[in-house]
């Protein structure tokens, strides 16, 4: 029970919070951007290792590393781009267009790397973002060394959370979205076009998640690994879900699911095999699940959410 | 720019815009295979040759395929009555993992004409049960299926290695996480010595017949397709719809699961967490590129299959990285996609 | 002669350390024109078993692979293609003529690493940090462990795994939780993990290959496992047309010169570094064993 | 006057080989009301789609206050003041009314939505045109007419001065209609410019200032209403004069069908309210009321796809259990329902399986479908009820309204039913099928169906019931003779002025 408390204490655990969550977080965001339009996009895992392999290569190559960041946004962006054209202009089934980016970029990010990295034992390593000093916050106690040592891109996640609530739920282009992603006769009957409200939110969104990969090869860690997301993406998905399709409740889901692994990282320590890892790793789909039963009758889901939208056709 | 929906599908073009597809898969992969500095023409041929040009190559296709004629028309069977199964990867380990554990546990020692039956039966049951979660949830709580059959492949797999690490883990293993092996007896009979071949294929194709048959002929097949087109109609005609869904769910899963039993009987032997190479997802494009028609499945599965062996093989004939035989099935795929796309809906202006 | 053809088959991209020992080898061997060398990396389970039989097929001599997730299929492969010999990373036991199978043996190299570390931490917790709990890990962790205690009973290990075989980012969380439980040494059996130690100021011990210049001033010691004297010893007996169906760990050893520490002199105390080498020269003589222990370590 | 507000010149459009415009050219004037008017599929939806942009025409442009618009672009026309209220509504359910109406009406690259302006102009608006709304409410959560007030407010705010209203009133009950109207003609003496769609000649008559009429894709006349009449319209639209038949005189059979103090819950809420009525053969029995007053359920309890909770049903003298919709099919009961598109038919589904669906089990061997014995059957259908626009293995989604309506009342009728439900029968058909469908009616009637006709049209109900019944809250009012009633005691009835007498019956 001690160790418990222990844990529980240490400003490293939230520390680790927060670092875990970075990624979750910008995937997070980006799913529901896109899915709040009506598109569901299953082609995060493989955008996130697009991201992670070519916002590292960018930096490998020279480039610093907010252009790597930048790189791999836009990388997204063209899966984005990908996905948009199958499921928006095509009106293709969004799960299995999604499915069919994912096995294309993510083999697609491991061929090029392939290519462009020819193997000399474990990978080369760039020099990843650093913590930031923040002067006053930084030197708190617990406070400090809990919340306020983290890299620039995880405050830029936080800050994009709170943006992307604030966009979603108050200006004139979240209204579109949303009504886009509820109706899209009703957003073309007030001159909307719902077409080219999916493609930005699609591309967008897309972008999120490839900086979301970039995370981990670019403050996470400092290489890239083929297969390092590991079903990062996956997750993202299911946030999206058990955040109801709100950019704070994903805020809160990642951190929430950040926590579990965190935690299950030093129970290990504390009390090796107790409890089997893989417990840990199913909560975030189980209570996704169980939120989505619980909240159903409410009718959250964007109601039009995987319907393509052609125009003139009823 | 507009797509207008055709009434009539032109012959020639349903043959040929498969073909198109394929061509502009490989001329995309053709550019990638000369970044890498290989000979592209060769490479064309190793691909060909490498999925049909020698015995082995012909095998592995075919076993490839094997399991995904059963995934794809776990999908196509659901997506005809509008049940959005994208569970076929959970279905297809919990089918895998319910085989190994009985045949290791509970069937030591039984004759195969005993034992392999009632694998079958076992295998889908579990994918059964896997797809009934869901379905459950929708037809309690309208819960969309298409989230929650692809959450619970996450669990399922986790599950799974919770398994194979724990409770099932095969002691002779050295402590690596996978199954104890299915009994000898268990083990499906291999169409041709020396290969991996196996009477999974003859199976998962008869199967694909009996469902074009139930699909296009009997009462059940007319009220599937009903309840999947419009539910309110089909239950205002008297469907039962919430019976219908559940016995389509129980074909889905069911062959999702024996998509996992035949490919531990008659592959693999025991599971392992990377059993599947993503049979699950594979299986749902195989079923849109059949446009959900099941035999079709079994075409899309041999093309999809081959491309992959083909492939493969190929990056080692030629000495370039392997991903190319993923990009290799993604661009085709994707291709193929949009050229089935293009067989239904005409551009106007 | 002419160059052996031989052909790697890597289950895991050939980043991935235990890949890139054997790659390297193999790669240095054909670059002394030994032997003519293809290879296929991230072959999964299912994919494993047709890439030795096109391997076997295209006519290559020596296939050079693990056979940890397909240990059934691969001597089954084996028996179909007798000509073909067959030199498999395996928790099993070699099968027929041309079946052969290695361990990963860098045991005594982590026991001496271990011998050093026990010496330097001062919190008198070290930590370490696995894939998944199967026994050349766990040997590799429990030498380890062995080699701390062997010189500082009190000290407590911790031990940590990430449950698979890919994720940096997770193996350096694990570290960072280590780290905040107390430990001042990591050993990192995953990669990722020195990147914990290296946030945090404090040294860390590698495993496999030489981590020293990727991480300078953090990994200071390495259990290196080097396969050329087992390639070595494969190709000796292909060419001599003997059977390769045996076991190969032991060239792997240190004694055989397979494995050994490799560690950044003046780091640790004198005295420890001292007590260190009498006790390698011991392993090199003979004279000690280190306990081989493939319990899971608690 | 200065010129029309409104040109549309030589507009054509085709879709596929059908010609659903051609060559149309219709002006506007300030402050006028016209009235489209055609058969289903005549083209009065794709006109007005063009003119709103949702359509690109093949040939012709549209021209608003001297301007002319872009091709395909709804912006654009709401830009020009073109508001359009949609056949079928145009809205989203989770919003609120507030978001549905501003959603496009802000440069959407403001940082922030003006919500407190967007309110204000929207309640002047509302209580400006006396259309009362909650912005706040979910619009999910309105009713059918509130929805309407809302697609009405979202035009008026984007400051609409020309108005297109198709079939506005077609889900209306008259109440709510006549309100609608009054609504639209003082928007058009305040300088508003409407047109509006509809099948129903009264309201046309009552309201426009010029009707236009389409046939086949074409303009076929032009008049203004004073010098048309009720007649020569419904000519014009179908090229030969209709006349709705009306009921003959007739005795009554035995009854067949009989509920004693039925209540239906469904939801946590009782629908029908311990209702009795009887049904014998032979004759119609219409069941008046305002939408939303149980009459869905009803036919839902008939159809057999809603359990009752207390009350007993007699069927043929028989006490029932349960009614499933496989019972009341193999016990003679034909359904016609409300929603023909929903319920009625499975587009995708071919015209023989739609025929035989609801018995299955009758062309099925084994479990085996009998496809030659359904596409026979099919095939009689379409003879006898002459079905146009398809064969037995065309898809039933090519079919028109009118044409839907045919093969379900054919599907039912064909085998002589012993009792017939009649759901809204005619709701959204043209003169012409209305007609049509009114005389098969009348024809089972005849032949000694009992007809249960449950419909919110007052003239319809007139025209077929023998005996009426006003549906109010769930409850049913007991009935009286068609002879007897006039619309002002239906009126009275479906305002629930019966509930003294009620309760003395009851006795
Ligand atoms: N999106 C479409 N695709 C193909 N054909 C269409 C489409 N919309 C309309 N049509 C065709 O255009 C013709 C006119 O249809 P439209 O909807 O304009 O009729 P309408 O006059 O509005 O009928 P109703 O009174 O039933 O609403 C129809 O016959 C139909 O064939
Ligand atoms: N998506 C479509 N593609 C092709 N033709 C269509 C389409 N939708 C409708 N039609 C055609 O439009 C014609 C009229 O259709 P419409 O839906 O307007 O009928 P309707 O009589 O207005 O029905 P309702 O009364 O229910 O509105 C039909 O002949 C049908 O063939
Ligand atoms: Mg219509
Ligand atoms: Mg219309």
């Amino acid at each position: 029970m001690n160790a418990l408390i222990d844990i529980l204490a240490s400003a490293g655990l939230w520390a680790a919070v927060l670092r875990i969550a970075t990624p979750l977080i910008l995937g997070t965001l980006g799913a529901l951007l896109s899915e709040r339009s009506g598109v569901l996009n299953l082609g995060i895992e493989g955008i996130m290792t697009f991201g992670a392999m070519i916002g590292w290569l960018a930096v490998y190559n020279g480039a610093d590393l907010w252009t790597g960041v930048l790189i791999a946004a836009l990388g997204g962006a063209v899966f984005g781009f990908l996905h948009s054209v199958l499921t928006v202009t095509l009106g293709l089934s969004q799960h299995v267009s999604g499915l069919g980016v994912t096995l294309f970029a993510s083999s697609f990010a491991y061929y090029v790397f392939r290519l462009m990295v020819p193997v000399a034992g474990t990978p080369p390593t760039i020099e990843p973002f650093k913590p930031i000093d923040i002067p006053g916050l930084s030197s708190l106690p617990f406070l400090g060394p809990a919340f306020f040592t983290q890299t620039a891109p995880t405050y830029v996640a936080i800050v994009l959370a709170v943006v992307l609530a604030y966009l979603i739920s108050r200006t004139p282009v979240g209204l579109a979205i949303r009504m886009t992603g509820e109706n899209p006769h009703a957003a073309e009957a007030q001159g909307i076009n719902p077409m080219a409200i999916r493609y930005g939110a699609v591309i967008a969104g897309s972008a999120l998640m490839g900086v979301g990969g970039a995370f981990l090869t670019l403050s996470a860690f400092n290489s890239f690994f083929p297969t390092m997301v590991q079903g990062r993406g996956w997750i993202c998905i299911a946030l999206v879900v058990f955040a109801s399709w709100r950019p704070e409740r994903a805020l809160f889901g990642a951190l929430l699911f950040a926590f579990f692994d965190a935690f299950q990282l030093r129970l290990q320590t504390v009390l090796s095999g107790v409890v089997p890892y893989q417990i840990f790793l199913m909560i975030p789909y189980l209570l996704s699940i169980a939120a989505l039963a619980a909240m159903a009758r409410r009718a959250r889901v964007p109601q039009a959410l995987m319907q393509p939208y052609r125009r003139g056709e009823r | 720019m507009r797509f207008e929906r055709r009434e009539h599908r032109p012959a020639a073009l349903v043959v040929a815009a498969p073909l198109i597809a394929v061509a502009a898969a490989l001329a995309v992969a053709g550019v990638l295979i000369a970044l890498a500095g290989a000979p592209v023409l060769e490479a064309y041929w190793k691909i060909l040759t490498s999925a049909f040009g020698s015995r082995l190559s012909v095998t592995e296709t075919l076993t490839r395929a094997s399991p995904l004629i059963l995934t794809g028309l776990a999908a196509a069977v659901a997506f005809r009555a509008r049940l959005w199964n994208i569970g076929g990867e959970g279905q297809f380990y919990l089918g895998a993992i319910a085989v190994a554990a009985a045949s290791a546990q509970l069937f030591d020692g039984w004759p195969s004409a005993a034992q392999i039956p009632l694998l079958f039966i076992i295998g889908a049951v579990a994918g059964m049960l896997l797809l009934l979660v869901p379905l459950w949830l929708r037809l309690r709580f309208s819960v969309d299926e298409v989230v929650t059959t692809l959450l619970l492949n996450f669990v399922s797999l986790l599950f799974v290695s919770m398994l194979i690490d724990g409770v099932l883990k095969d002691p002779l293993a050295f402590g690596w996480p996978q199954s104890e092996a299915v009994d000898a007896a268990a083990r499906l009979p291999k169409l041709l010595a020396r290969s991996r071949l196996h009477i999974g294929l003859v199976m998962a194709v008869a199967i694909a017949f009996a469902i074009h048959f139930v699909q296009s002929r009997t009462v059940f097949g007319v009220r599937s397709r009903a309840a999947g087109l419009n539910p309110t109609g089909a239950v205002f005609a008297g469907v039962p719809l919430g019976r219908t869904l559940v016995i389509v769910a129980m074909i889905s899963g069911g062959l999702a699961g024996l998509a996992g039993t035949i490919e531990v009987l008659g592959v693999k032997g025991y599971v392992t967490s990377d059993l599947s190479p993503g049979y699950g997802y594979s299986g749902i494009v195989v079923a849109m590129l059949a446009n959900l028609n099941p035999l079709g499945v079994v075409l899309a599965a041999l093309f999809t299959a081959a491309m992959f062996v083909g492939a493969d093989g190929m990056s080692r004939s030629v000495g370039i990285p392997t991903y190319i035989a993923d990009v290799t099935v993604a661009l085709s795929l994707l291709s193929m996609l949009i050229a089935v796309f293009f067989t239904q809906y005409r551009i106007r202006r | 002669a002419a160059p052996i053809k031989v052909a790697g088959i890597h289950g895991s991209p050939v980043e991935n350390a235990w890949n890139s020992v054997l790659h390297k080898a193999l790669q240095d061997a054909a670059a002394e024109g030994v032997i003519e060398y293809v290879f296929s990396e991230g072959v999964s389970g299912t994919d494993y078993a047709r890439a030795m039989r096109e391997y076997a097929e295209q006519g290559h001599q020596l296939i050079i692979g693990e056979a940890y997730a397909v240990e059934t299929e691969a001597r089954e492969v084996a028996a179909d293609y007798p000509e073909t010999a067959f030199v498999l990373g395996s928790s099993g036991k070699e099968a027929g003529d041309n079946f052969g199978v290695f361990g990963t043996w860098n045991h005594d190299g982590a026991y001496l690493a271990g011998m050093l570390a026990g010496k330097m931490t001062k919190s008198n917790v070290v930590g370490s940090v696995g894939a998944m709990p199967i026994p050349e890990v766990n040997m590799l962790i429990n030498a380890f462990g062995e080699g701390v205690k062997a010189v500082n009973p009190d000290a407590k290990l911790l031990v940590s795994f990430i449950g698979t075989f890919f994720d940096p980012p997770k193996a350096r969380e694990a570290g960072l939780a280590q780290i905040d439980a107390g430990a001042d040494i990591l050993f990192g059996e995953r990669i990722g993990t020195a990147d914990a130690a290296k946030a945090r100021g404090i040294k860390s011990v590698g495993s496999l290959i030489d981590y020293t210049p990727r991480y300078p001033d953090t990994v200071f010691a390495n259990a290196l496992w080097g396969f050329r004297p087992i390639l070595n010893a494969a190709l000796a007996d292909v060419a001599a047309g003997k059977p390769v169906g045996k076991d190969y760990t032991p060239f792997g050893l240190l004694k055989e010169g397979g494995s050994d520490i490799a560690y950044v002199k003046g780091v640790a105390p004198a005295d420890a570094e001292a007590a260190m080498e009498a006790r390698r020269a011991e392993i090199k003589a003979g004279t000690f064993e280190v306990p081989r222990n493939m319990e899971e370590p608690k | 006057m200065t010129g029309p507000v409104l040109e549309l010149d030589r507009i054509s459009k085709r879709f596929g080989d059908n010609l659903a415009n051609h060559d149309i050219s219709l002006n506007l004037a300030k402050g006028e009301i016209v009235a489209l008017l055609g058969e289903n599929g005549a083209g009065k939806t794709t006109l007005m789609s063009i003119l709103f942009g949702h359509y690109m025409p093949d040939t012709g442009k549209v021209t608003v206050m001297g301007r002319e618009l872009p091709p395909g672009k709804p912006r654009a026309a709401i830009r020009a003041g073109v508001g359009m209220v949609h056949q079928h509504f145009s809205l989203a359910p989770n919003l609120t009314v507030l978001e549905n109406v501003m959603t496009g009406t802000e440069s959407l690259w403001l940082p922030a939505s003006n919500a407190a302006a967007g309110r204000k102009k929207l309640l002047e608006i509302s209580e400006r045109f006396g259309l009362k709304v909650d912005p706040d409410a979910r619009l999910g959560d309105l009713s059918v007419g509130e929805r309407q007030r809302v697609e009405i407010l979202k035009a008026l705010y984007n400051d609409a001065r020309i108005f297109v209203l198709d079939e506005p009133t077609a889900v209306l009950t008259r109440i709510e209609a006549d309100k609608l109207f009054s609504t639209l003609k003082d928007m058009a003496r305040q300088g508003l410019s409407l047109i509006f769609i509809s099948h129903k000649l009264d309201e046309v008559m009552a309201t426009a200032d010029r009707i236009v009429v389409l046939r086949g894709g074409r303009l076929v006349a032009e008049r203004k209403t004073e010098e048309t009449s009720k007649a020569e319209l419904a000519e014009l639209m179908i090229g030969r004069a209709v006349k709705r038949p009306v009921r003959d005189a007739s005795t009554p059979g035995e009854v067949v069908l009989e509920a004693i103090g039925v209540t239906v819950r469904a939801g946590g809420v009782d629908r029908l309210k311990s209702v009795d009525f009887r049904l014998h053969a032979g004759e119609v029995l219409g069941i008046i009321g305002v939408s939303g007053n149980g009459q869905a359920t009803l036919a839902q309890l008939l159809s057999g796809t809603a359990q009752r909770s207390a009350g007993s049903l007699l069927l043929f003298g028989e006490e029932t259990a349960d009614l499933t919709v496989v019972d009341a099919v193999a016990s003679g009961i034909g359904r016609i329902p409300e929603d023909r598109n929903r319920e009625g038919v499975i587009g995708e589904m071919t015209i023989w399986e739609n025929a035989i669906l609801e018995r299955l089990s009758r062309f099925s061997r084994w479990g085996l479908v009998d496809r030659k014995a359904g596409i026979a059957f099919a095939a009689r259908i379409i003879e006898a009820f002459d079905v146009r626009g398809g064969s037995p293995v065309s898809r039933v989604r090519l079919l028109s309204g009118g044409n839907m309506q045919k093969l379900i009342l054919g599907r039912n009728l064909i085998e002589h039913p012993r009792i017939l439900l009649a759901a809204q029968p005619a709701r959204g058909l043209d003169e012409g099928a209305v007609a049509a469908v009114h005389q098969r009616i009348l024809e089972a009637r005849r032949a000694g169906t009992a007809v249960l006709l449950i419909s919110e049209d007052l003239d319809e109900v007139m025209a077929l019931a023998d005996r009426i019944q006003a549906i109010v809250g769930g409850r049913l009012s007991p009935p009286v003779n068609a002879q007897d009633a006039d619309a002002r005691s239906l009126g009275l009835m479906m305002a629930g002025e019966w509930e003294g007498r009620e309760v003395a019956d009851a006795v």
